[in-house]
């Protein structure tokens, strides 16, 4: 809490600093809800710095509708209940005209109908479960979902490497990968691939050597992974260990598209296929003054999370200006309108307010630890 | 492809057994289930994990994390259970204590360490796989397995052949007596807590190498499949925990290969429904009778 | 209500390969105060344990009134009637003296669910006629004073004495009590003999194990003597006291404990 | 409704329901407290309270009574899976067998089409509210009021104070222990179906061992010496952390504590009350 408390003094500080004339207005807040404390909080915590950065230069840029503009962030736990009185505080108490996130598609399911029932716009950053928009009219999300992404690696690895059998694992305890896990599968029948075998863990696992010696015995030409970081790393370890060829690549759900992950699997993560619209080493110039203030602010690297986040906020800012007042109804409406050409590349809703645009979606492959284009 | 299989099982139950082993010593001995068991296999690993980041030799790391993870047991058990023990509480007021003990030290771990996986500085051991007959093995792997066999039949040894295995089996069937016999209860019990804190810190040295996935949290994971393994083994028994925990590790690893890889956790729990069911004094059947 | 008779058929009890008690048999006439005395280890707070159900038997047959009650657990033989008291005593702390006694009296009390639940007449009658009769209890005990105490905190001869009373609120057919003189001083030893010579005149058959010689020998007509788990005496108190086998026992057991101990 | 009172009654909906839903599960922790047992299954038998009421609702529509009362026999049924074999062995049986309930149970859910596996159940229609809630909390209290002050009650405490003592007054032990854990596990199911039919979205991690340790913490605060101890204590446990913000960062770290602190300095509960067990008063005859 008293991060919190001194990030929203920090951002009106800025605000007071940068943004002489604005700074005397009181500050137009829209509220966010993010996993800020627990085993999870490394993906909400990511979000908030990418918050909080973008936030920095748009109040240096004047904040919005002639105010700065500020953030409440509410702390989730990664807990739905939590999540859902985050919700209400932010609607029934603080008034905010917008919410940003929650982080987990599960957090969503809960607290959308909350928005929805109040007419106030949600905009989800990191919720890439399917099914999240249709919750109502008033749920947008700017993190591409899954859907768009995976069908994209998936027939780029079959057209650049010619795969056509795989084997698929997914964890199957956990929202996210499961939903993952439905994409890919999907994706893999419409493509015409052939799947030798199906697999699942735990997201707790550590022990992958049984599925992945079945896996090895049906010589596939791929292996289809739908994990987070911890697990993803893990089979990339036990497969190394266990002998399959490194011609057998691993292709990833967004899970495995974490700097995290080389730095557990080290070499074993080598050959590691996903598809994304973003990559730390992504060459164009916003994304890389994103990356170099962003390790100048937090000391670290910025992941996708972190992107998306900063992408979003731009929107929002931008629709919060278009919409002209900071007003609910307003807002929602402008966002559906707003064109953004940020670090993840051009961005605008669909009429279902999912993100528009997935021309900007890359295969990256690791190599020496980084992720880079697959040629 | 078996004949793989039968080693992955073979390792993951030599995990199970090693981590048992401590645990079971525990309630054996000292008749609690002490749930804090699981955080010291965290500890052990993360003062492994420091000890090599500063260029310490794994091979003097382990002992030393190990022994280090005892005398942190030690020092819990003195501060939560000595107290209940004094004031003869209920057995089940201990479970509770360490219950808490347990959610407290974890959330104090994560908040300190980060939850983020960590993993051991490359090079430490040989992590090249050997390959005999087309099956894989790792020198870890070898090394688990070794371990869980040699310290069984140390435990064993000490309890039925030793002079302190004496003392200790007193302790376990009448606390109050043993004190009468001369029995040093206070300092058996410490004894107790640091090997058995011991045991669980080098299991989680080893696991932590074996899997490359070191967190605050991996001793809860364990935690609940230990359970299952000394219900199986039967309360506070030795043999019965090598036994169960080599038997859950292959019956989970023949599920994930043969049968459905998402049954695979169920395994243990069912097993342990089912003893409970069937032999509730578990494989060996020497039952932790109530003490009146 | 009558009193029972209780018998003991050849009742043994092994733990790993030595036997606690072995092949013992004796009854407890209807009326009857019967002792169960002998050396320490002689078996004597076993043989209580394997009537009350707390120890499973490994041969031999335990009746009341003819009906076997060995396979019953301990509280299907306290619903037949069966009452205890513990050597070390065993208090339900946190109750007042009068809530301990009314919670003795639960094999007899009669409160369906349903009726608590709707606090129903019937309910109502029986709660007020338990405290009723808890009171006379405590007056008969002579707790009166410390009615409302918590009964942890009670001094030691007034535990034994609730203890006792909490048997007795179960109106038990058959009394058993183990060592119900032990740590008491004189005046409360006297106490306890006045208030079990009152249940003896009321007709309350009981099985009593004490150290206590003289208190044995005054209140029990029928005496059993155990040694290293065996009968090796049995008859009246006089007769029990000059049978040349007790005294040995007795006498060996001293000279032993006499050598041992330091002068 | 005058609009600051709406605008109440919307911030803090989910706050004073997840009151009520937590008093209710700190009572069926206190069912098995209260006789010295110790389950760690509770959030298994919400778990499966909720997913049966969700699909009862979804699937079949079924009415709202009819669902609540399928979503306590549920429960109670597991209840007597684990709890007839555990009896009558030591309490760390029943303990430890619980919690392979739970997991059990988790898996179950994870793998099962019908419950939706990971992705859990969303759109739950919603049914009752606050009379349900509170009304079914009010029932209950009033309930195990009476019953500890009666023969029921003294028995319980005596099991819990000396349970072979009790055994010796006749207590008929395994009746009482399962009795206990059946209701529990009964009062368990209906928190998770009033909680599923307000939050609309129910997933199988909701419902694991770290739900089960807060349950246990709730009683422990309150105190068992009377049934109104440990719904005080949930009252608490869920109102801290949106009191005291700061709070919310350790919620953890603070379960953990109220629970090693209670167990080894206050073992009556750091609210110590103990009701009487009479049910009438206990003045002399006249």
């Amino acid at each position: 809490m008293i991060t919190r408390r001194f990030a929203l003094a920090a951002a009106s500080l800025a605000a007071m600093v940068y943004a002489g004339a604005a700074a005397a207005q009181t500050p137009v807040t829209i509220g966010a809800i993010e996993i800020l404390t627990g085993p999870n909080n490394k993906y909400g915590v990511a979000i908030k710095n990418g918050f909080d950065l973008a936030l920095e230069e748009v109040n240096k840029a004047g904040g919005v509708l002639g105010a700065p503009l500020a953030i409440a962030y509410e702390d989730s736990a990664g807990n739905k209940d939590q999540a859902l009185n985050a919700a209400r505080q932010l609607i029934g108490g603080k008034k905010v005209p917008l919410i940003l996130g929650p982080t987990l598609s599960n957090e969503m399911f809960a607290v959308g109908p909350i928005a929805v029932e109040r007419k106030i716009p949600i905009v989800g950053t990191s919720t890439t479960a399917n099914g999240i928009t249709a919750i109502g009219p008033y749920v947008f999300r700017t993190s591409l979902p899954e859907s768009d992404v995976v069908p994209v690696t998936l027939r780029t690895a079959k057209e650049k490497l010619g795969v056509k059998k795989v084997a698929v694992m997914y964890g199957n305890d956990d929202a996210f990968t499961k939903s993952g896990y439905d994409v890919m599968k999907a994706a893999i029948e419409k493509l015409g691939l052939e799947t030798v075998t199906t697999e699942t863990f735990g997201g707790k696992d550590t022990d992958f050597s049984a599925q992945l010696t079945k896996i090895k015995s049906l010589n596939p030409d791929a292996i289809v992974v739908s994990a987070l970081v911890e697990a993803g790393a893990g089979i990339l370890l036990a497969k190394k260990a266990l002998g399959i060829p490194d011609s057998v690549r691993v292709i990833g759900g967004n899970g495995l598209n974490s700097p995290q992950v080389p730095l557990v699997a080290r070499e074993a993560a080598d050959g590691t296929l996903v598809g994304s619209p973003w990559f730390i080493d992504k060459p164009d110039a916003a994304n890389q003054k994103f990356v170099a203030d962003y390790k100048a602010k937090y000391n670290m690297d910025p992941d996708q999370f972190a992107a998306q986040a900063y992408d979003t906020l731009f929107i929002v800012a931008q629709a919060i200006k278009d919409a002209g007042a900071p007003n609910a109804e307003k807002i929602r409406d402008a966002l559906g309108k707003v064109k953004h050409n940020g670090v993840m590349g051009p961005f605008s809703f669909t009429p279902d307010r999912d993100p528009a645009d997935t021309s900007g979606v890359v295969v990256i492959e690791m190599k020496g630890g980084k992720f880079q284009i697959l040629k | 492809m078996f004949a793989q299989q039968l080693v992955n099982g073979l390792v993951v139950g030599s995990t199970y057994a090693l981590f048992a082993l401590g645990f079971t010593l525990m309630f054996g001995v000292l008749g609690v289930i002490n749930l804090t068991y699981g955080f010291y296999l965290s500890v052990g690993a993360f003062l492994a994990l420091f000890a090599t980041q500063h260029g310490v030799s794994i091979w003097l790391a382990l002992p030393l994390a190990a022994l280090a993870s005892g005398c942190v047991a030690v020092l819990i058990d003195g501060l939560l259970l000595t107290p209940l023990r004094r004031a003869k509480a209920p057995e089940l007021a201990s479970l509770m204590v360490t219950l808490g003990a347990t959610l407290l030290l974890y959330s104090l771990a994560n908040a300190a360490l980060s939850t983020d996986i960590r993993r051991f500085p490359p090079g430490v051991i040989d992590a090249n796989a050997l390959e005999i007959a087309g099956i894989r093995i790792t020198m870890t792997q070898c090394l688990i397995i070794a371990a869980a066999g040699i310290i069984v039949s140390v435990l064993l040894w000490v309890m039925n052949g030793a002079r302190i295995g004496l003392g200790l089996r007193a302790l376990a069937e009448r606390p109050d007596a043993a004190a009468l016999m001369g029995v040093n209860a206070g300092a058996l019990v410490r004894l107790v807590s640091l090997a058995s804190g011991t045991l669980a810190g080098a299991s989680g040295v080893l696991i932590g190498l074996n899997y490359n996935a070191i967190q605050p949290y991996m001793g809860e994971v364990m935690m609940l499949k230990g359970f299952a393994v000394i219900i199986l083994g039967g309360l506070g028994d030795i043999r019965g925990a090598l036994v169960a925990g080599l038997v859950v590790g292959m019956l989970e690893t023949l599920t994930a290969g043969y049968v459905a890889s998402s049954w695979k956790d169920a395994v243990g729990f069912v097993l342990l429904v089912l003893t409970l069911w069937i032999r509730p004094s578990g494989l060996f059947g020497r039952l932790a009778v109530k003490r009146a | 209500m009558s009193a029972p008779r209780l018998d003991v058929d050849c009742l043994t009890v092994r733990f790993g390969g030595l036997a606690a008690v072995d092949d013992v048999s004796f009854s407890v006439a209807p009326g009857t105060v019967h002792g169960l005395i002998g050396p320490n280890g002689a078996g004597k707070t076993t043989t209580f344990n394997l009537i009350c159900g707390l120890i499973a038997p490994t041969g031999g047959a335990i009746r009341l009134d003819g009906r076997r009650i060995d396979a019953l657990p301990s509280w299907g033989r306290a619903q037949l009637g069966l009452a205890r008291t513990f050597q070390n005593i065993r208090m339900f702390n946190d109750m007042s003296v009068l809530e301990t006694l009314m919670t003795g009296m639960h094999a007899n009390l009669a409160e369906s669910l349903l009726a608590s639940l709707l606090r129903l007449p019937s309910f109502r009658h029986a709660e007020r006629a338990a405290i009723d009769k808890a009171w006379a209890l405590i007056d008969f005990v002579g707790l009166t004073e410390a009615a409302h105490r918590r009964s942890g905190d009670l001094p030691y001869g007034d535990q034994r004495r609730l203890e006792i009373a909490r048997a007795l609120a179960g109106e038990p057919r058959l009394l058993l009590l183990d060592e119900p003189a032990a740590g008491m001083n004189p005046s409360e030893t006297q106490a306890l003999e006045a208030l079990l010579e009152t249940l003896k005149g009321r007709g309350v058959s009981m099985l009593l194990v004490e150290h206590d010689m003289r208190f044995v020998m005054r209140l029990c007509d029928q005496i059993t003597v155990l040694n290293f788990g065996r009968k090796i005496s049995e008859g009246s108190p006089r007769e029990v006291r000059a049978d040349p086998l007790v005294v040995e026992a007795y006498l060996g057991a001293k000279v032993a404990r006499s050598l041992e101990a330091p002068p | 409704m005058p609009e600051f009172l709406d605008d109440f009654l919307f911030t803090y909906q989910t706050l004073i329901y997840a009151l009520g839903v937590n008093g209710l599960l700190a009572l069926s922790m206190y069912v098995v407290l209260a006789l010295g047992q110790l389950s760690l299954g509770q959030a298994a038998f919400m778990g499966l309270g909720a997913y049966v009421s969700a699909l009862l609702t979804v699937k079949l529509g079924l009415p709202f009574p009819l669902v609540l009362l399928a979503a306590m026999l549920a429960p109670a049924l597991a209840a007597l899976c684990v709890g007839a074999p555990t009896l009558r062995l030591s309490g760390v049986y029943l303990a430890l067998a619980t919690i392979g309930l739970g997991e059990v149970q988790r898996i179950f859910f994870i793998n099962s089409e019908l419950t939706g596996g990971a992705l859990g159940l969303s759109g739950i229609p919603t049914k009752g509210g606050l009379i349900s809630i509170y009304g079914s909390l009010a029932l209950a209290l009033i309930a195990f009021a009476f019953v500890a002050r009666s023969k029921i009650g003294r028995a319980m405490e005596a099991m819990r104070e000396d349970e072979l003592a009790a055994g010796a007054l006749g207590v008929d032990l395994p009746a009482y222990k399962l009795g206990a854990l059946v209701v529990s596990a009964m009062l368990a199911g209906l928190a998770g179906a009033l909680n599923a039919h307000v939050s609309s979205f129910i997933s199988p991690n909701d419902y694991g061992f770290d739900a089960a340790v807060t349950i246990l913490s709730f009683a422990l605060l309150g105190g068992i010496g009377s049934p109104f101890g440990p719904v005080l204590g949930a009252f608490i446990l869920t109102l801290l952390p949106e009191v005291l913000r700061p709070l919310a960062d350790y919620k953890t770290v603070v379960n953990g504590s109220i629970i090693v602190l209670a167990v080894i300095f206050m073992p009556r509960g750091l609210l110590a009350w103990r009701m009487g067990r009479a049910g009438a008063a206990t003045g002399r005859p006249k």
